[in-house]
């Protein structure tokens, strides 16, 4: 299979959909002349058009109204956040218009929107620049929040979020848009709704999603080289709607889960996670599931200081061993 | 019926072309359309209609039938009037909460109406909206929303959807003044005017200036009270129109509206009305302003200046008029009548229309509830 | 003790606190000539006049945004949010400016600003007028949030609220602005992040906050009364800070725990209380702890359709039963 | 530094009163004051400051030592240096991310500044804000923010309280071209005028207009591209001035600051800038412009004007040029050392500045982190 970036998988991704349909159009902060702050649409101003790819003023929540309004009248509008830290401006015409407009209108209009971009931090851009807003979308029914951190998954997804007839909130894993990792050359689409086993194992369960999954990759790593335990590490892929079947079907198995997110930890997904598994698995656990979040701290910029500020492997590490009773 | 024979009276005869507002902003001087009798007498009709339905509203507000919030339309009827006139199929309506009147002159059933305001499962959006959302989709009511701005970016984005679609339609977005101070309107008057350039923003902004928004006035608002030049900073052209005349209204409203749908461009006209109800069926409290102001708005009440002019022109006498309001009555009654009969929605209906696949519904449903 | 109404308890809040404190100014929609939408207001302006009792324009952003302004320079700024349903518009500047500035400012500025205003449904306002927002505020370290039921409650939160020197959430009942309640005439305050045992029992213990409470001492009472169970009632009070320990303690003592939230079931405080007690409670739990939230669904208009969408007795009770493993 | 002896020979003497900016519009002719040699070179050497610290960020930005973004102040230098030189004590200032030229200008240390870029602890915010985000609340300078348009509402606010406290104090309130299409922008601008009426809002808007937001110029922003007109929404007056002649800004800033100050209502001054540098310091791509549209405007750079004006009138000969950008240049070197050798934040750095009260913060941390 021929390797890609995440950023030319979802590139592509956007690119097959616009030849495809003639709905889809984009519309953004310097995606057309510009290319893209982060590339994603490079090309595509020349490819499909000033019509298609619209260049917008610094309006957040005007032009993803506007975006709506096309949805409402059956185009298919894919919205580039610049970053999801602008979203807030937006959040009113994404959470009262787009997530509820099928409901109010009792039926009779649907909102085929996606709004993406870079999610998440790591890059130094404090306070405000550093978000995980997986929660806070997730939270509201009517969306649909994904967060899909492999190459393979970006595509995948993002051609499902398209064809949805529903809004979607797309969550990138900015800090990853260079990553590198198979993606076929045939159509395909990968569903909402189904978490992923990216490594198996049957001692401990680890849980996260976004760029997160590849810090659970890496511990599980050293957690069988270096002391021979067998970590299972799910990627959530699809926040909302939530697979509680394969966090529950694992923990039945391995007995023990430690949840992981780089958001702050206050109603965030790993709270979530902590209380579908102690529901529906609760004579299953060995021990509490444990949590490893974000400091309870704004996004400081100093290096040191945001590394400090973010789950480091020995965080997940001590959290899997204490859950495997291993402390010390 | 709120409009007596003595205020019909004070207002003077039919001059309503133009007219100054008590306030004193000038709308531009209108040539008044020869509407014709029997046309005059059709939007007397509509406008009965409106004015009846909102008082058999507020009726039922009071008899604890229609929850949440209620705002009618009491005073303003000339304006929603005159511009659908204009409506042609293929158009696109917006407007916020207060939108009774725009689903009953795009002829959405009044039956439906009604029970969407008792909740019922009759209702235009199956008891689902309440009076802040109706929508008639096929008839081009795009909804009616309860944020204050909220709603003009979608139109805006619709009317760039309607040329990228190819077709003629236009949008006709409704605002109030109030609205025009929030960053929605602003964000989205600019999408508006640019995306005008290229003649891919068909949208008929409709300020309906009733001088109020809930309790705070137009100059307790901002500093600059000329609603309509607020548009000059989109390169958006406007005019004001008086909103109490539906023949100014009409005039104005077939100018704009070709406009609009020859250029491809927006425009935008703010029409001078007022609303004589409170500003919610709740809102009894009128601290804001007084007995007076809203005795000499009721001088030019919409119903009174077609009535003056259907009886001064012969078009229609008082045994005709009489005739119309109880037929009115009879209609508004029925759709009463049909509310009060009709069941609630069925409660499976709560988790329908959320997603389009109801399955993905049901995977976030909470396993015990 | 006089009885108060939850509007008067909050009215003689903002009244007592203006006399006393020069810097405290009050800014929002109608608040002023109109007498506020829900009389909280009603009279300040005739007492303390135009510049201290500001009627704004409908822009929740700039006028939020304009009092952290006036509390950067040392104002204490009470903004209204007519309901907390526009507080989307204004929530850039809540937490991109309210809650950082501390921080991002290295400690050179604090924000004491009070936002304060209805939440939650119940009175058919359907789906743009109807949330609780208490998670989406509660994730958010720089802010506090809380959630007062009680007029007692309500009155000397109100008082810590305006004197505390970072930013306050304060969600009010607004279903229960007409209830009364003990009220001393001596001035009190009643401090942040400390639930209230609203009722005491041995036998499962209950959790919530908001109007939600007075559902929870209707179970407890029927359960008392019809099957001689004791519910212990916890009315979490502050959302932010949690107060971890008096649920943690409770469950120690009960061994089971419901939790409730008119909210949405996902990344909820239901979630979040859950996730705490089988961390920190995990070897006294005899059962899961059982969440019961609102309906995943925008909320409806019909009346019979919001009834259903909220908790109800039956509902906590069943849940109850199940943690009980009295079911059937 | 970035001034050719040759782009300051092209500039063809000092008249720099009011020019036109290349893309045709005219700013209102402006009488330049007498400023005197001495004080020219005074203004040159703030400029120079400027100038210099920010080539040192850029570089610093290129070896990795300055993280995150980056916006530097080239091209741009007059518009700041020329309104703060109207700044008195008890004014307060606030702006957007490109923010390094106006705690200079407000007498921060360099060391300070440089040492933020860098993520020390040392830093003038602890480390903690890094380039967007520069405080120096002695001196006047109420912040850099992130969220374009975001602080406006805050600026509006600031001159609010100002008057409340009964202070003389005035906002200087910088904002881009880019930043005038948002919402926040609209619902401040409403909220100064209207303030404004009563003596409540002394805010002196200054729209920093480099004919760009990030990639997108003024024409592809609005179809209504004269950006100080857009105040006339909020009757708020407004003008233009040349933005690269800091001998114009002097003088229409010391004319608007006593304005502003007497009156205690809001004015708007566009100053037509352009930005010599990429958008920010990872932004090399620029195919949103032309290299002649750049190399046009540098013609017209800030300190080739005034170093032309210095040498026609003989207050400063190449001589004392070149010993003054020694100077600065020292002073540079210097803060950039100190930034080098300054230690990161101690990492318990980490969890203060959330709350007022540390105590608060810790019962909101997780039991394990
Ligand atoms: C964003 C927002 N803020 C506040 C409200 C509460 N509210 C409902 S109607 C209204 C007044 C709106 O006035 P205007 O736009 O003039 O419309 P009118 O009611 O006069 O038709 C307000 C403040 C709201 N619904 N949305
Ligand atoms: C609300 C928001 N949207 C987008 C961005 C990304 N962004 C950063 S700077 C910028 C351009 C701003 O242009 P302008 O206001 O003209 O200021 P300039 O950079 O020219 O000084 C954009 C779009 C942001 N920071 N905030
Ligand atoms: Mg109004
Ligand atoms: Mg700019």
């Amino acid at each position: 299979m021929p390797e890609l970036t995440y950023r030319n998988a979802l590139r592509a991704a956007l690119t097959e959909e616009m030849a495809r349909d003639e709905s889809v159009v984009l519309l953004g902060e310097d995606i057309g002349v510009y290319g893209g702050t982060h590339l994603i649409t490079q090309g595509l101003l020349d490819r499909f058009g000033a019509k298609r790819v619209i260049d917008t003023p610094i309006a957040e929540g005007g032009f993803t109204g506007a975006a709506i309004g096309m949805a409402m009248l059956g185009l298919r509008p894919v919205v580039e956040m610049m970053t999801w830290n602008f979203s807030f401006l937006a959040s009113d015409q994404i959470i009262q218009n787009a997530a509820k407009l099928r409901y109010f209108s009792g039926g009779q209009v649907g909102v085929p929107i996606v709004i993406r971009g870079p999610n998440g931090g790591g890059v130094q851009l404090s306070a405000q620049h550093t978000h995980s807003l997986e929660n806070l979308y997730g939270h509201f029914p009517g969306l649909k929040v994904v967060s899909p951190v492999t190459p393979y998954d970006v595509k995948g997804m993002m051609l499902t979020a398209i064809r949805d007839p529903d809004p979607v909130i797309f969550l990138e894993a900015g800090a990853l848009y260079g990553t590198k990792g198979e993606v076929p050359e045939e159509e395909y689409t990968v569903p909402f709704g189904k978490a992923r086993v990216a490594r198996e194992g049957k001692d401990v369960t680890l849980i996260s999603y976004g760029r997160q999954v590849n810090l659970l990759l890496r511990v599980a790593e050293r957690l069988a080289t270096e002391e021979d335990v067998q970590a299972e590490v799910i990627d959530l892929r699809s926040i909302r709607p939530f697979d509680e079947e394969t966090i529950v079907a694992s923990v039945k198995k391995t007995n023990r889960a430690v949840a992981v997110q780089e958001q702050w930890r206050f109603f965030g997904v790993a709270s979530e996670v902590a209380a579908v598994i102690q529901e529906r698995a609760f004579d299953y656990l060995d021990a509490p599931v444990e949590r490893v979040s974000g400091a309870e701290v704004p996004a400081p910029y100093a290096r040191n200081l945001e590394e400090a500020a973010f789950p480091s492997e020995q965080q997940v590490i001590d959290a899997a061993h204490r859950v495997l009773y291993r402390e010390g | 019926m709120a409009v007596s024979k003595e205020a019909r009276d004070k207002t003077g005869g039919g001059k309503a072309t133009g007219a100054a507002s008590p306030n004193g902003q000038q709308p531009a001087a209108e040539q008044t359309p020869d509407l014709g009798g029997e046309r005059l007498l059709e939007l007397y009709r509509k406008m009965l209609l409106i004015r009846v339905f909102e008082e058999a509203t507020q009726r039922a507000f009071r008899q604890g039938k229609i929850g949440g919030y209620l705002h009618v339309y009491i005073g303003q009827e000339a304006v929603a009037t005159g511009f659908l006139d204009a409506y042609r199929e293929g158009d696109k309506v917006i407007t916020a909460y207060r939108d009774h009147a725009h689903a009953l002159l795009l002829g959405s059933d009044p039956n439906a109406v009604m029970a969407e305001l008792y909740g019922r499962g009759t209702g235009i959006v199956k008891g689902k909206g309440g009076s802040m959302h109706l929508f008639d989709v096929e008839r081009g009511l795009m909804g009616g929303y309860g944020i204050v701005g909220g709603h003009i970016p979608l139109g805006v984005g619709m009317a760039y959807a309607l040329r990228y679609e190819g077709t003629e339609g236009i949008v006709q977005l409704y605002l109030g003044d109030g609205a025009i101070h929030n960053g929605a309107y602003h964000e989205a008057a600019n999408l508006a005017g640019l995306w005008g350039k290229s003649g891919m923003n068909p949208t008929l902004f409709i300020i309906e200036n009733n001088q109020y928004g809930m309790g705070t006035s137009v100059e307790r608002a901002t500093a600059m009270t000329d609603l309509g030049a607020k548009f000059d900073s989109y390169g958006i052209e406007h005019e004001k129109v008086d909103g109490m005349d539906v023949a100014a209204v009409i005039a104005c409203a077939r100018r704009a509206t070709a406009r609009v749908r020859e250029t491809g461009r927006p425009y935008a006209v703010e029409a001078l009305t007022y609303r004589t109800a409170p500003h919610g069926a709740a809102d009894i409290k009128e601290s804001y302003r007084t007995r007076e102001e809203i005795n000499q708005w009721r001088q030019r009440d919409p119903l009174g200046l077609v009535e003056q002019r259907l009886l001064d022109s012969g078009a229609a006498d008082e045994g005709r008029l009489g005739a119309l309001r109880d037929e009115v009555k009879a209609r508004v009654d029925e759709a009463v009548r049909f509310a009060d009969e009709s069941p609630e929605p069925p409660l499976d209906e709560l988790h329908t229309d959320v997603y389009a696949d109801v399955a993905a519904q049901q995977e976030t449903e909470p396993t015990h509830a």
